[in-house]
């Protein structure tokens, strides 16, 4: 781009930011909470889903259904890369990296997987959940493949079980919300069955279980998003 | 005010890299910049100086912090994610036909 | 706490800025990384535990991740981008 | 409480995730699945027609479902009243016959097409059931992340530039409508339809104002309304025929029933009219309408040139929108009907006959008329249809939304969309006159032996002849169509109707 026009965009983006500047100070700053919907959630939420953490209750149980949307985004991008990215040719295998490192990774692994897990299963009492927990597994399998190359990561986890675990999960979830319906209720309703008491593990009804499911269905996810990325070919990519 | 002004910096930022920046991958710096700016800004519109959303028994807290924007923002991030991680794999795919990441050659956004 | 609070959000600015108008590509993806932390920081700061945690782990770890793994089969310039001895 | 709502959403869910799933085990059992489903879904929508058929005459149908049993303000109700139902039951009959084209076009190797494919179609049920704004901003999202990769199908230099344009300017455009949907919870505490109509006069004139104009840039962001209109021809023809005629035909639909939705329903059209915004999409739309149809002019590709006539269709329907009559709705809805319909037949057959063309300009449209008559001639019945002749829908639409101006006296109205008719007439013409030319060189069908790829080549040239003859069954019977149009024009122009049956009830 040329000079002026770099001023010119410059500029107009200054006195778009100053408008904007203007327009957003005439708000109201103080946030009206009485009469919002989260008001009546603080109250009784704890009653009605058992689980202490809000924002994994809402994520979970009263908008659950924006999380079926929200993991099927993540489903629509990773068959959108598969799709992209489906090379024809033989993966080579990056050879990892050096020795020392694959040691010590080789005893971090396990405690970064005991992590993760602790993360989606204590979603309703912690801070977490099924997206943050899935994430990290999904780091788990970006480690295979760059510690110890990705000939490794195919051998181990391979492809097969990554679509498995992933399309696994997401039609889990469906069922999830089917159990809802076959318990009278509504989709995805979250049936408060195996109550052990307030603050213990299984103690929201399903939604520690829509978190375990959510979070395989994006480690998985993940872990295929990488692999297919992380790829090396030897030759210009054969297309269709 | 503060927050404001933050957002709308962070979010011009994030803007001018999209008109301007030659890189793909600037361009996509850039959209991830705006996001993050429209989630925090949404953060310190509805911060009330409360306690963390997470109580730790059935007893009413009064204070606590808004939990709905923390989970709309939390769907947010995932799907900036998701987003961000596809253009990614597009531009992987364009680099096999132009060895550059110039958007120029792409007819640049305004033009047709 | 305010104090750091207007530390952290001079220092988010910045690393936005320098992310974006730094020459090296490289170095923009580590400072996007850092805009992340910061971010993350800037959530706890606000209550707010979750979107810290999704922040950290998405915006530090996942994006950093992947945007590196395109750089490295990202090539600017002439030679094909799948020569394997560079 | 009707599960069938959430059925109509969840069966093509289902199906996309369980294809990778079968895929594992045997690759053949996909297209059985890939059928089946769609007529499943078919037939729910079908029961649900029949059901509530006294409603829907009279036009008072509307469907609720709570999801979660959560009562309305809190959890996500879905709805579906008259307009989600004609919205739904044109995407549906428009769903099936794509995927069965899709079938005989793309063919079944390729796994992850049918994936996107019933993905687009969930996400398109989920925006026009769905009664919660942030649930649609997510299925809006879902919708470009799934329509994406569709449009960097072929792989080539092409098709991921458009990709990209499409996925930089449908993400902003998303950003935009989250600005908005923040705007909304901030100032309503709400995120529920009908609760936000409810109060959303309440609020001070300035931000009514400026929450409309976050939702009005997002929306015709996605639009490809005039400033923001230059990714659309690339999309849109950069993709396999099936996909374009998916893209332009219906998720192009999906767009307009979210502008209607929202300004109608959520912040109703009074706060437009109020801060004078609808005079001003008025003039945007009649503009890029113009603009759509003078950059079809001047363009010698088919699949660009159809592009930009679907922009310049667009800027026509919202802006008889923006009327705000009766007459304008109906104008609107049924000028959307029989767009759909001519635009998935343009597509469908020229993606027929572009197999015989060495590629998709003007002049290698020689001949082409000789080697497939009947197609040809569905080809010229959708043209008619575009330009709008007597016996086909597009007629019978564009009479209606000149009806609507003249009623309104805005005779520049008028004027523009018969200019943009006329230029319409040029450019389509042009390409029949170049289909009639004899070819001298050599026999065409050694261009046919090399292109031609087709899984099933009797399946491409049945579906794209059936949208040529649905063409101009909808224009002899549109009374048929006017049925749920009435109900839903009136279910419009009185919107409490949807704030009581969705929180009083």
């Amino acid at each position: 781009m040329s000079r002026t026009k770099h001023v010119i965009t410059v500029i107009v983006l200054s006195l778009l930011g100053v408008t904007m500047l203007v327009a957003l100070n005439k708000i109201p700053n103080q946030f009206e909470y009485a009469n919002s919907i989260s008001q009546h959630i603080v109250n009784n939420a704890v009653k009605e889903t058992g689980s202490l953490n809000f924002v994994t209750a809402i994520l979970y149980d009263y908008r659950a259904y924006d999380s079926l949307g929200e993991s099927t985004i993540i489903f629509g991008a990773v068959s959108g890369i598969v799709l992209l990215l489906s090379r024809k040719t033989l993966p080579v295998s990056s050879h990892g990296l050096s020795f020392i490192v694959k040691r010590t990774f080789g005893m971090l692994t396990p405690f970064i997987f005991l992590f993760s897990i602790y993360i989606i299963t204590h979603g309703h009492l912690s801070p977490g959940g099924g997206f943050q927990g899935g994430v990290i597994l999904g780091a788990i399998s970006i480690i295979f493949s760059i510690v110890y190359g990705s000939e490794f990561d195919y051998k181990r986890y391979t492809p097969t079980t990554k679509t498995l675990l992933e399309t696994g999960g997401a039609l889990l979830f469906i069922g999830l919300g089917f159990l809802g319906i076959l318990f009278g209720g509504n989709f995805l309703m979250n049936m408060r069955f195996l109550n052990m008491g307030e603050g213990s593990l299984i103690s929201a009804g399903s939604i520690p279980f829509i978190n375990t499911v959510i979070g395989f269905k994006i480690g998985a996810g993940l872990a295929i998003i990488f692999y297919s990325m992380i790829q090396k070919t030897f030759k210009e990519g054969v297309d269709l | 005010m503060i927050n404001n002004f933050v957002f709308v910096a962070l979010f011009l930022l994030g803007f001018y890299a999209i008109l301007v920046k030659k890189n793909l991958i600037k361009m996509v710096i850039g959209l991830n910049i705006m996001e993050g700016a429209i989630f925090y800004w949404f953060i310190t519109l509805t911060d009330r100086g409360g306690t963390i959303p997470i109580v730790n028994s059935s007893q009413v807290v009064t204070n606590l912090n808004d939990p709905i924007p923390q989970a709309l923002i939390l769907t947010g991030i995932v799907i900036g994610a998701s987003t961000s991680s596809f253009l990614l794999t597009l531009i992987i795919e364009l680099n096999k036909f132009t060895s550059s990441t110039n958007p120029d050659q792409l007819g640049g956004m305004i033009e047709d | 706490m305010v104090i750091l609070k207007y530390l952290l959000l001079i220092f988010l600015i910045m690393t936005a800025f320098l992310a974006i108008n730094f020459k090296e590509v490289l170095v923009s993806i580590i400072f996007l990384s850092i805009f992340s932390i910061i971010l993350t920081t800037l959530y706890l700061i606000h209550n707010a535990p979750d979107v810290a945690l999704a922040e950290a782990v998405i915006g530090a770890g996942l994006n950093t991740a992947i945007f590196m793994s395109v750089i490295s089969q990202v090539r600017e310039g002439k030679n094909s981008i799948f020569r394997e001895d560079d | 409480m009707n599960t069938s709502l959430i059925v109509l959403i969840i069966i093509p869910l289902a199906t996309a995730f369980a294809i990778p799933f079968i895929d594992v085990f045997s690759n053949k059992a996909r297209k059985y699945l890939v059928v089946l489903s769609t007529f499943v879904e078919l037939f729910v929508l079908i029961i649900i027609i029949l059901n509530n058929y006294r409603y829907i005459l009279n036009g008072t149908l509307f469907l609720k479902y709570y999801m979660g049993n959560w009562i309305p303000p809190i959890g996500i109700t879905l709805g579906m009243d008259m307009l989600s139902l004609f919205f739904s039951t044109m995407i549906t009959f428009a769903m099936v016959f794509i995927v069965i084209y899709s079938i005989g076009f793309i063919g079944h190797h390729e796994g992850k097409y049918y994936v996107l494919l019933f993905l687009i179609w969930s996400a398109m049920q989920g925006i026009i059931l769905t009664g919660d704004i942030f649930n649609m901003d997510v299925f809006l999202e879902l919708l470009l992340i799934t329509s994406a990769p569709l449009v960097a199908f072929k792989r080539n230099k092409e098709g991921t530039e458009a990709a990209i344009k499409y996925m930089f300017y449908g993400t902003i455009g998303g950003l935009f409508v989250f600005i908005g949907v923040v705007l909304v919870y901030y100032n309503l505490g709400t995120l529920n339809f009908a609760d936000i109509s409810r109060n959303f006069n309440s609020l001070s004139f300035f931000i009514k104002k400026m929450i409309s104009i976050f939702f009005l840039l997002g929306i015709f962001i996605k639009l490809g309304i005039f400033p923001f209109h230059f990714w659309l021809s690339k999309a849109h023809s950069a993709c396999p025929s099936s996909v374009s005629a998916l893209l332009s035909g219906v998720i192009v639909k999906v767009y307009v029933y979210v502008f209607i939705r929202l300004f109608w329903n959520v912040i109703g059209f009074e706060v437009l009219i109020e801060n004078g915004l609808d005079k001003v999409i008025l003039v945007v739309a009649l503009i890029s309408s113009i603009i759509g149809h003078i950059m079809a002019l001047n363009e010698d590709d088919i699949k660009k040139m159809l592009a930009y006539s679907t922009v310049a269709n667009l800027g026509m329907i919202i802006a008889v929108l923006t009327l705000n009559t009766k007459l304008a709705i109906i104008a609107a809805l049924l000028h959307v009907f029989g767009h759909l319909l001519m635009k998935v037949s343009l597509f469908t057959t020229t993606g027929y006959l572009l197999q015989f063309t060495p590629g998709h300009k003007l002049e290698d449209f020689k001949g082409v008329a000789y080697k497939n008559k009947l197609l040809f001639v569905g080809f010229v019945v959708a043209v008619g249809g575009m330009i709008g002749l007597p016996p086909m829908i597009g007629f019978s639409s564009k009479w209606f939304i000149l009806k609507a101006f003249i009623n309104q006296d805005i005779h520049w109205g008028s004027i523009i969309i018969i200019v943009g008719s006329i230029i319409a007439f040029v450019y389509y013409i042009r390409f029949i006159i170049y289909g009639f030319k004899k070819t001298s060189i050599g026999t065409p069908d050694k261009f046919r032996l090399i292109l031609s790829v087709f899984y099933r080549e009797r399946v491409v040239t049945d579906i794209a002849i059936f949208f040529a003859v649905a063409v101009i069954i909808a224009g002899i019977f549109y009374k048929f169509a006017l049925i749920p149009i009435n109900g839903a024009a009136e279910m419009l122009q009185n919107p409490y109707i949807y704030v009581e049956t969705i929180l009083g009830g």
